[in-house]
Protein backbone atom coordinates (compact mmCIF):
# COMPACT_ATOMS: atom_id res chain seq x y z
CA UNK A 1 0.00 0.00 0.00
CA UNK A 2 0.95 3.45 -0.72
CA UNK A 3 1.15 5.57 2.70
CA UNK A 4 0.90 9.19 1.99
CA UNK A 5 3.88 10.72 3.54
CA UNK A 6 5.02 14.33 3.29
CA UNK A 7 8.02 15.79 3.96
CA UNK A 8 8.97 19.47 4.01
CA UNK A 9 11.86 21.99 5.74
CA UNK A 10 10.78 25.08 5.92
CA UNK A 11 11.95 28.79 7.29
CA UNK A 12 8.44 29.55 7.91
CA UNK A 13 6.26 29.44 10.92
CA UNK A 14 4.41 25.82 10.64
CA UNK A 15 0.84 25.50 10.83
CA UNK A 16 0.26 22.72 12.78
CA UNK A 17 -3.49 22.58 12.24
CA UNK A 18 -3.20 22.44 8.91
CA UNK A 19 -0.53 20.16 8.36
CA UNK A 20 -2.27 17.66 10.79
CA UNK A 21 -5.95 18.69 8.91
CA UNK A 22 -4.02 17.41 5.60
CA UNK A 23 -3.32 14.10 6.74
CA UNK A 24 -6.80 12.72 7.73
CA UNK A 25 -9.00 15.40 5.50
CA UNK A 26 -11.63 12.64 3.67
CA UNK A 27 -10.43 9.62 4.95
CA UNK A 28 -12.92 7.42 7.05
CA UNK A 29 -10.05 4.57 7.69
CA UNK A 30 -7.67 6.72 10.18
CA UNK A 31 -8.41 5.81 13.69
CA UNK A 32 -5.52 7.17 15.80
CA UNK A 33 -3.43 10.06 14.97
CA UNK A 34 -0.20 11.40 17.09
CA UNK A 35 1.33 14.40 16.20
CA UNK A 36 4.42 15.61 18.31
CA UNK A 37 5.09 19.13 18.46
CA UNK A 38 8.58 20.31 19.17
CA UNK A 39 8.40 23.93 20.55
CA UNK A 40 10.63 26.68 21.15
CA UNK A 41 11.41 27.09 25.13
CA UNK A 42 12.72 30.11 26.52
CA UNK A 43 15.31 28.60 28.75
CA UNK A 44 18.04 26.38 27.74
CA UNK A 45 20.10 24.93 30.78
CA UNK A 46 18.56 27.17 33.21
CA UNK A 47 19.77 29.96 30.42
CA UNK A 48 17.14 32.55 29.12
CA UNK A 49 17.67 32.40 25.44
CA UNK A 50 16.37 34.67 22.93
CA UNK A 51 16.33 32.69 20.14
CA UNK A 52 17.38 28.93 18.62
CA UNK A 53 19.53 29.14 15.28
CA UNK A 54 18.87 26.14 13.56
CA UNK A 55 21.14 24.93 10.68
CA UNK A 56 20.76 22.10 8.37
CA UNK A 57 22.36 20.51 5.46
CA UNK A 58 19.58 20.53 2.61
CA UNK A 59 19.32 17.62 0.57
CA UNK A 60 20.51 15.02 2.90
CA UNK A 61 17.96 16.37 5.76
CA UNK A 62 15.16 15.62 3.69
CA UNK A 63 16.19 12.13 2.56
CA UNK A 64 17.50 10.95 5.96
CA UNK A 65 13.94 11.95 6.90
CA UNK A 66 12.57 10.28 4.34
CA UNK A 67 14.42 6.76 5.01
CA UNK A 68 13.39 7.21 8.59
CA UNK A 69 9.61 7.44 7.60
CA UNK A 70 9.95 4.49 5.02
CA UNK A 71 11.77 2.46 7.98
CA UNK A 72 9.00 3.63 10.39
CA UNK A 73 6.67 2.52 7.66
CA UNK A 74 8.16 -0.58 7.72
CA UNK A 75 7.53 -1.47 11.37
CA UNK A 76 4.20 -0.48 11.85
CA UNK A 77 0.93 -0.45 9.80
CA UNK A 78 0.34 3.24 9.47
CA UNK A 79 -1.75 5.25 7.22
CA UNK A 80 0.08 8.58 7.06
CA UNK A 81 2.86 10.47 7.92
CA UNK A 82 3.66 14.31 7.83
CA UNK A 83 7.07 15.99 9.30
CA UNK A 84 7.85 19.23 9.18
CA UNK A 85 11.18 20.37 10.07
CA UNK A 86 11.51 24.53 10.90
CA UNK A 87 15.17 25.86 10.27
CA UNK A 88 16.63 29.46 10.79
CA UNK A 89 15.71 31.94 13.47
CA UNK A 90 12.44 30.11 15.95
CA UNK A 91 11.35 32.28 19.06
CA UNK A 92 10.11 30.91 22.40
CA UNK A 93 7.06 29.34 21.76
CA UNK A 94 7.09 28.74 17.92
CA UNK A 95 7.37 25.70 16.96
CA UNK A 96 10.38 23.99 15.66
CA UNK A 97 9.31 20.43 14.17
CA UNK A 98 5.72 18.74 13.71
CA UNK A 99 5.45 14.77 13.76
CA UNK A 100 2.14 13.34 12.25
CA UNK A 101 1.49 9.76 12.50
CA UNK A 102 -1.73 8.14 11.31
CA UNK A 103 -3.26 4.69 11.82
CA UNK A 104 -6.31 2.52 12.26
CA UNK A 105 -5.22 1.92 15.86
CA UNK A 106 -3.52 4.05 18.74
CA UNK A 107 -0.75 1.83 19.88
CA UNK A 108 0.92 2.44 16.16
CA UNK A 109 0.40 6.07 15.68
CA UNK A 110 1.90 6.58 19.09
CA UNK A 111 5.27 4.14 18.63
CA UNK A 112 5.96 5.08 15.38
CA UNK A 113 5.73 8.98 16.19
CA UNK A 114 8.10 8.44 19.33
CA UNK A 115 10.41 6.10 17.00
CA UNK A 116 10.41 9.38 14.35
CA UNK A 117 11.62 11.80 16.49
CA UNK A 118 14.48 10.20 18.63
CA UNK A 119 15.70 9.43 15.18
CA UNK A 120 15.55 12.90 14.07
CA UNK A 121 16.71 13.82 16.94
CA UNK A 122 20.08 11.67 16.83
CA UNK A 123 20.28 11.38 12.93
CA UNK A 124 19.20 13.97 10.90
CA UNK A 125 21.30 16.66 9.94
CA UNK A 126 20.55 19.73 11.83
CA UNK A 127 21.88 21.42 14.27
CA UNK A 128 20.79 24.28 16.86
CA UNK A 129 22.94 27.48 18.08
CA UNK A 130 21.10 29.42 20.80
CA UNK A 131 21.49 32.94 21.22
CA UNK A 132 21.51 34.75 24.97
CA UNK A 133 21.94 38.37 25.49
CA UNK A 134 25.26 36.88 26.77
CA UNK A 135 26.04 35.79 22.82
CA UNK A 136 25.48 32.37 21.01
CA UNK A 137 26.90 28.80 21.61
CA UNK A 138 25.82 25.24 19.96
CA UNK A 139 23.74 23.14 21.85
CA UNK A 140 25.60 20.32 22.32
CA UNK A 141 23.88 16.67 21.73
CA UNK A 142 22.52 15.29 24.14
CA UNK A 143 23.53 11.14 25.38
CA UNK A 144 19.47 10.53 26.71
CA UNK A 145 19.02 11.52 23.08
CA UNK A 146 20.63 8.50 21.74
CA UNK A 147 20.26 6.09 23.82
CA UNK A 148 16.29 6.81 22.95
CA UNK A 149 17.55 6.23 19.50
CA UNK A 150 19.36 3.21 20.03
CA UNK A 151 16.29 1.62 22.31
CA UNK A 152 14.36 0.78 18.80
CA UNK A 153 17.24 -0.86 16.90
CA UNK A 154 16.73 -4.34 18.28
CA UNK A 155 13.28 -4.21 18.38
CA UNK A 156 11.76 -6.65 15.67
CA UNK A 157 9.66 -5.29 13.08
CA UNK A 158 6.08 -5.26 13.48
CA UNK A 159 5.63 -5.70 17.00
CA UNK A 160 3.07 -3.52 17.62
CA UNK A 161 -0.84 -5.07 18.12
CA UNK A 162 -2.67 -3.56 14.91
CA UNK B 1 36.60 16.85 -4.03
CA UNK B 2 33.55 19.31 -2.05
CA UNK B 3 33.90 19.30 1.06
CA UNK B 4 31.10 20.87 3.36
CA UNK B 5 31.46 22.10 7.00
CA UNK B 6 27.88 22.54 9.18
CA UNK B 7 27.37 23.87 12.72
CA UNK B 8 30.54 25.09 14.84
CA UNK B 9 32.75 23.11 12.32
CA UNK B 10 31.77 25.66 9.97
CA UNK B 11 32.34 28.14 11.72
CA UNK B 12 35.72 27.32 12.87
CA UNK B 13 36.59 26.82 9.39
CA UNK B 14 35.08 30.15 8.03
CA UNK B 15 33.74 28.43 5.26
CA UNK B 16 30.80 26.62 4.10
CA UNK B 17 32.28 24.24 1.72
CA UNK B 18 35.46 24.52 -0.34
CA UNK B 19 36.75 22.44 -3.44
CA UNK B 20 40.02 21.02 -2.51
CA UNK B 21 42.48 18.37 -4.42
CA UNK B 22 43.39 15.69 -1.51
CA UNK B 23 46.91 13.83 -1.53
CA UNK B 24 46.63 10.09 -2.39
CA UNK B 25 47.43 9.28 1.18
CA UNK B 26 43.99 10.48 2.33
CA UNK B 27 41.58 7.70 1.98
CA UNK B 28 39.47 7.62 4.93
CA UNK B 29 37.19 9.81 6.57
CA UNK B 30 39.25 9.53 9.73
CA UNK B 31 42.65 10.54 6.79
CA UNK B 32 40.63 13.28 6.16
CA UNK B 33 39.60 15.34 9.04
CA UNK B 34 43.27 14.69 10.54
CA UNK B 35 44.50 15.66 7.49
CA UNK B 36 42.32 18.86 7.15
CA UNK B 37 43.47 19.12 10.43
CA UNK B 38 47.08 20.01 9.55
CA UNK B 39 45.97 22.78 6.87
CA UNK B 40 46.70 25.63 9.75
CA UNK B 41 45.06 27.40 12.88
CA UNK B 42 41.16 27.67 12.04
CA UNK B 43 41.29 24.23 10.81
CA UNK B 44 43.45 23.03 13.93
CA UNK B 45 40.49 24.68 15.46
CA UNK B 46 37.48 22.95 14.23
CA UNK B 47 39.40 19.45 14.08
CA UNK B 48 40.99 19.50 17.39
CA UNK B 49 38.54 16.60 18.81
CA UNK B 50 37.96 14.37 16.10
CA UNK B 51 36.00 11.94 18.41
CA UNK B 52 33.22 14.54 18.14
CA UNK B 53 33.29 14.88 14.13
CA UNK B 54 30.49 13.00 12.42
CA UNK B 55 30.44 12.77 8.53
CA UNK B 56 28.67 11.80 5.45
CA UNK B 57 29.62 10.98 1.86
CA UNK B 58 26.93 11.89 -0.97
CA UNK B 59 24.56 12.39 2.26
CA UNK B 60 24.76 9.16 3.67
CA UNK B 61 26.55 8.98 7.30
CA UNK B 62 29.39 6.93 7.39
CA UNK B 63 31.52 5.95 9.99
CA UNK B 64 35.80 7.64 10.10
CA UNK B 65 37.22 4.14 8.57
CA UNK B 66 34.90 4.46 5.36
CA UNK B 67 36.58 4.94 2.07
CA UNK B 68 35.87 8.45 0.26
CA UNK B 69 37.03 6.67 -3.41
CA UNK B 70 34.69 8.05 -5.71
CA UNK B 71 32.96 10.21 -3.38
CA UNK B 72 31.30 13.26 -5.00
CA UNK B 73 30.75 15.52 -2.03
CA UNK B 74 31.94 14.96 1.71
CA UNK B 75 30.11 16.56 4.71
CA UNK B 76 31.65 16.87 8.03
CA UNK B 77 29.74 18.28 11.42
CA UNK B 78 29.20 17.94 14.55
CA UNK B 79 27.05 15.15 16.40
CA UNK B 80 23.56 16.61 14.88
CA UNK B 81 20.92 18.23 17.47
CA UNK B 82 17.29 18.40 15.71
CA UNK B 83 14.01 17.67 16.33
CA UNK C 1 3.31 22.75 40.83
CA UNK C 2 -0.70 23.71 39.56
CA UNK C 3 -0.47 21.66 36.18
CA UNK C 4 -3.15 23.29 34.13
CA UNK C 5 -5.98 20.60 33.53
CA UNK C 6 -9.38 20.24 31.43
CA UNK C 7 -11.69 17.50 30.74
CA UNK C 8 -14.45 17.83 29.20
CA UNK C 9 -17.29 15.24 27.97
CA UNK C 10 -19.29 17.09 25.01
CA UNK C 11 -21.76 16.27 22.49
CA UNK C 12 -20.70 18.55 19.90
CA UNK C 13 -17.91 18.23 17.62
CA UNK C 14 -14.22 18.61 18.90
CA UNK C 15 -12.47 21.75 18.06
CA UNK C 16 -8.81 19.80 18.06
CA UNK C 17 -6.94 22.73 17.17
CA UNK C 18 -8.69 25.61 19.66
CA UNK C 19 -8.33 22.83 22.29
CA UNK C 20 -4.34 21.94 21.58
CA UNK C 21 -3.79 25.79 21.09
CA UNK C 22 -5.74 26.58 24.63
CA UNK C 23 -2.74 24.77 26.24
CA UNK C 24 0.16 26.03 24.95
CA UNK C 25 -1.04 29.65 24.13
CA UNK C 26 1.66 32.32 25.67
CA UNK C 27 3.59 29.72 27.30
CA UNK C 28 7.32 29.48 26.51
CA UNK C 29 8.25 26.68 29.27
CA UNK C 30 6.46 24.33 27.44
CA UNK C 31 9.29 22.57 24.83
CA UNK C 32 6.54 19.01 23.88
CA UNK C 33 3.42 18.33 23.36
CA UNK C 34 2.05 15.12 22.22
CA UNK C 35 -1.82 15.54 20.65
CA UNK C 36 -3.38 11.89 20.36
CA UNK C 37 -6.77 12.32 18.40
CA UNK C 38 -9.26 9.22 18.44
CA UNK C 39 -11.26 9.07 15.00
CA UNK C 40 -14.39 7.49 13.85
CA UNK C 41 -13.14 5.11 11.77
CA UNK C 42 -15.87 4.09 8.50
CA UNK C 43 -15.52 -0.24 9.89
CA UNK C 44 -15.62 -2.38 12.52
CA UNK C 45 -13.84 -5.93 12.68
CA UNK C 46 -14.18 -5.48 8.29
CA UNK C 47 -17.54 -4.16 8.05
CA UNK C 48 -18.96 -0.94 7.56
CA UNK C 49 -20.57 1.27 9.55
CA UNK C 50 -22.64 4.19 9.63
CA UNK C 51 -21.80 6.05 12.97
CA UNK C 52 -21.06 5.03 16.46
CA UNK C 53 -22.97 6.14 19.21
CA UNK C 54 -21.35 6.66 23.03
CA UNK C 55 -23.02 6.41 26.15
CA UNK C 56 -21.16 7.35 29.18
CA UNK C 57 -21.70 7.57 33.14
CA UNK C 58 -22.01 11.43 33.73
CA UNK C 59 -20.04 12.73 37.31
CA UNK C 60 -18.73 9.38 37.29
CA UNK C 61 -16.43 9.65 33.52
CA UNK C 62 -15.14 13.36 34.23
CA UNK C 63 -13.93 12.44 38.03
CA UNK C 64 -12.31 8.75 36.65
CA UNK C 65 -10.53 10.93 34.19
CA UNK C 66 -9.13 13.81 36.39
CA UNK C 67 -7.99 10.71 38.39
CA UNK C 68 -5.93 9.51 36.00
CA UNK C 69 -4.72 12.92 34.66
CA UNK C 70 -3.33 13.30 38.13
CA UNK C 71 -1.68 10.16 38.38
CA UNK C 72 -0.19 11.42 35.01
CA UNK C 73 1.09 14.63 36.85
CA UNK C 74 2.45 12.26 39.57
CA UNK C 75 4.64 9.66 37.17
CA UNK C 76 5.90 12.06 34.73
CA UNK C 77 6.82 16.25 34.93
CA UNK C 78 4.15 17.74 33.40
CA UNK C 79 3.24 21.32 32.28
CA UNK C 80 -0.65 21.09 31.15
CA UNK C 81 -2.99 18.21 30.63
CA UNK C 82 -6.01 18.67 28.14
CA UNK C 83 -8.97 15.75 27.74
CA UNK C 84 -11.93 16.28 25.58
CA UNK C 85 -14.22 13.24 25.24
CA UNK C 86 -17.01 12.82 22.78
CA UNK C 87 -20.67 11.63 23.02
CA UNK C 88 -23.72 10.83 21.32
CA UNK C 89 -23.46 10.25 17.77
CA UNK C 90 -19.99 9.81 16.22
CA UNK C 91 -19.69 9.94 12.19
CA UNK C 92 -16.46 8.24 10.36
CA UNK C 93 -14.28 10.59 10.04
CA UNK C 94 -15.13 12.49 13.34
CA UNK C 95 -12.67 12.90 16.87
CA UNK C 96 -14.28 10.61 19.12
CA UNK C 97 -11.24 11.65 22.11
CA UNK C 98 -8.60 14.15 22.08
CA UNK C 99 -5.67 13.97 24.59
CA UNK C 100 -2.95 16.54 24.64
CA UNK C 101 0.16 16.92 27.10
CA UNK C 102 2.63 19.23 27.47
CA UNK C 103 5.77 18.99 29.12
CA UNK C 104 9.44 20.64 28.87
CA UNK C 105 10.50 17.22 26.90
CA UNK C 106 9.48 14.86 24.37
CA UNK C 107 9.26 11.51 26.72
CA UNK C 108 7.46 12.75 29.28
CA UNK C 109 4.63 14.14 26.81
CA UNK C 110 4.79 10.82 24.63
CA UNK C 111 4.58 8.48 27.42
CA UNK C 112 1.81 10.48 29.46
CA UNK C 113 -0.30 10.65 26.79
CA UNK C 114 -0.17 6.76 26.26
CA UNK C 115 -0.93 6.34 29.73
CA UNK C 116 -4.22 8.24 29.64
CA UNK C 117 -5.18 6.71 26.44
CA UNK C 118 -4.69 3.33 27.43
CA UNK C 119 -6.61 4.25 30.99
CA UNK C 120 -9.41 5.61 29.36
CA UNK C 121 -9.96 2.64 27.12
CA UNK C 122 -10.24 0.51 29.65
CA UNK C 123 -11.46 2.47 33.47
CA UNK C 124 -12.99 5.78 32.46
CA UNK C 125 -16.94 4.90 31.80
CA UNK C 126 -17.77 4.84 28.09
CA UNK C 127 -19.98 2.51 25.94
CA UNK C 128 -19.51 2.39 22.33
CA UNK C 129 -22.47 1.28 20.01
CA UNK C 130 -21.94 0.84 16.49
CA UNK C 131 -25.29 1.36 14.22
CA UNK C 132 -25.05 -0.68 10.51
CA UNK C 133 -27.20 -0.93 7.82
CA UNK C 134 -28.23 -4.82 9.57
CA UNK C 135 -28.60 -3.14 12.83
CA UNK C 136 -26.89 -2.06 16.26
CA UNK C 137 -25.13 -3.75 18.49
CA UNK C 138 -22.67 -2.60 21.59
CA UNK C 139 -18.70 -2.71 21.39
CA UNK C 140 -16.49 -5.63 23.06
CA UNK C 141 -14.20 -4.65 25.34
CA UNK C 142 -10.97 -5.94 24.20
CA UNK C 143 -8.34 -7.88 25.63
CA UNK C 144 -5.07 -6.08 24.17
CA UNK C 145 -6.82 -2.82 25.60
CA UNK C 146 -6.70 -4.41 29.55
CA UNK C 147 -3.11 -5.66 28.17
CA UNK C 148 -2.17 -1.83 27.36
CA UNK C 149 -3.34 -0.53 30.59
CA UNK C 150 -1.58 -3.54 32.75
CA UNK C 151 1.49 -2.51 31.59
CA UNK C 152 1.74 0.90 33.34
CA UNK C 153 0.83 -0.79 36.59
CA UNK C 154 4.58 -2.11 37.62
CA UNK C 155 6.12 0.64 35.85
CA UNK C 156 8.10 3.25 39.04
CA UNK C 157 6.68 6.30 38.85
CA UNK C 158 8.92 9.06 37.38
CA UNK C 159 10.70 7.32 35.70
CA UNK C 160 10.73 9.05 32.55
CA UNK C 161 13.77 11.57 31.20
CA UNK C 162 13.21 14.58 32.78
CA UNK D 1 -30.80 2.21 46.88
CA UNK D 2 -30.32 4.16 43.56
CA UNK D 3 -29.16 1.18 40.82
CA UNK D 4 -28.20 2.67 37.14
CA UNK D 5 -27.71 0.85 34.45
CA UNK D 6 -25.56 1.57 31.36
CA UNK D 7 -24.94 -0.19 27.47
CA UNK D 8 -26.60 -2.78 26.70
CA UNK D 9 -27.72 -4.00 30.37
CA UNK D 10 -29.64 -0.92 30.39
CA UNK D 11 -31.27 -1.80 27.43
CA UNK D 12 -31.93 -5.31 28.57
CA UNK D 13 -33.32 -4.06 31.89
CA UNK D 14 -35.56 -1.63 29.88
CA UNK D 15 -34.52 1.53 32.08
CA UNK D 16 -31.78 3.80 33.32
CA UNK D 17 -31.95 3.97 36.85
CA UNK D 18 -34.22 2.92 39.20
CA UNK D 19 -34.41 3.20 43.46
CA UNK D 20 -35.02 -0.01 44.74
CA UNK D 21 -35.48 -1.31 48.88
CA UNK D 22 -33.01 -4.42 49.00
CA UNK D 23 -34.15 -7.23 51.23
CA UNK D 24 -31.14 -7.52 54.40
CA UNK D 25 -29.57 -10.66 52.53
CA UNK D 26 -27.78 -8.40 49.88
CA UNK D 27 -24.74 -7.06 51.45
CA UNK D 28 -22.22 -7.32 48.57
CA UNK D 29 -22.39 -6.09 44.79
CA UNK D 30 -22.00 -9.63 43.65
CA UNK D 31 -25.34 -10.37 45.80
CA UNK D 32 -26.88 -7.51 44.29
CA UNK D 33 -26.20 -8.30 40.58
CA UNK D 34 -27.10 -12.37 41.52
CA UNK D 35 -30.41 -11.16 43.21
CA UNK D 36 -31.55 -8.79 40.48
CA UNK D 37 -31.08 -11.57 37.68
CA UNK D 38 -34.11 -13.27 39.54
CA UNK D 39 -36.44 -10.03 39.38
CA UNK D 40 -37.48 -11.03 36.08
CA UNK D 41 -37.19 -11.83 32.36
CA UNK D 42 -35.37 -8.73 31.52
CA UNK D 43 -33.23 -9.08 34.69
CA UNK D 44 -32.07 -12.26 34.42
CA UNK D 45 -31.48 -11.77 30.61
CA UNK D 46 -29.29 -8.44 31.26
CA UNK D 47 -27.45 -10.65 34.55
CA UNK D 48 -26.90 -14.37 33.06
CA UNK D 49 -23.28 -13.84 32.47
CA UNK D 50 -22.47 -12.67 35.87
CA UNK D 51 -18.20 -12.47 34.84
CA UNK D 52 -19.05 -9.32 32.71
CA UNK D 53 -20.50 -7.06 34.99
CA UNK D 54 -18.68 -4.16 35.83
CA UNK D 55 -19.91 -1.82 39.05
CA UNK D 56 -19.14 1.12 40.70
CA UNK D 57 -20.29 2.54 44.10
CA UNK D 58 -20.67 6.13 44.31
CA UNK D 59 -18.86 6.56 41.34
CA UNK D 60 -15.47 4.50 42.41
CA UNK D 61 -14.81 1.63 40.64
CA UNK D 62 -15.36 -1.81 42.80
CA UNK D 63 -15.29 -4.95 42.67
CA UNK D 64 -17.90 -7.98 43.34
CA UNK D 65 -17.00 -8.17 46.93
CA UNK D 66 -17.52 -4.97 47.88
CA UNK D 67 -19.58 -4.29 50.21
CA UNK D 68 -22.84 -2.13 49.31
CA UNK D 69 -23.86 -0.47 53.07
CA UNK D 70 -23.60 3.53 52.58
CA UNK D 71 -24.18 3.57 49.43
CA UNK D 72 -25.73 6.21 47.70
CA UNK D 73 -25.97 5.21 44.18
CA UNK D 74 -24.49 1.88 42.62
CA UNK D 75 -24.09 1.43 38.74
CA UNK D 76 -23.88 -1.68 36.81
CA UNK D 77 -22.35 -1.91 32.97
CA UNK D 78 -20.47 -3.95 30.65
CA UNK D 79 -17.00 -3.67 30.38
CA UNK D 80 -15.56 -0.14 28.93
CA UNK D 81 -15.13 0.32 25.32
CA UNK D 82 -13.99 4.58 25.51
CA UNK D 83 -11.47 6.06 24.13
Amino acid sequence: MIVPMSIRITEDEIDVTAETAALTRGRTDIGAVVAFTGICRDDEDGERIAALVLDHYPGMAETEIARHVEEAEARWPLLGVRIVHRVGRIKPGEVIVLAVTASAHRRAAFEAAEFLMDYLKTRAPFWKKVERAAGTSWIEARGEDDAAAARWRDRPKRDAAE
Amino acid sequence: MKILYFAWIRERVGKAEEEIELPASVQTVGDLVQWLGGRGEQYAHAFENRQVVRAAIDRIHVRPEAKITGAREIALFPPMTGG
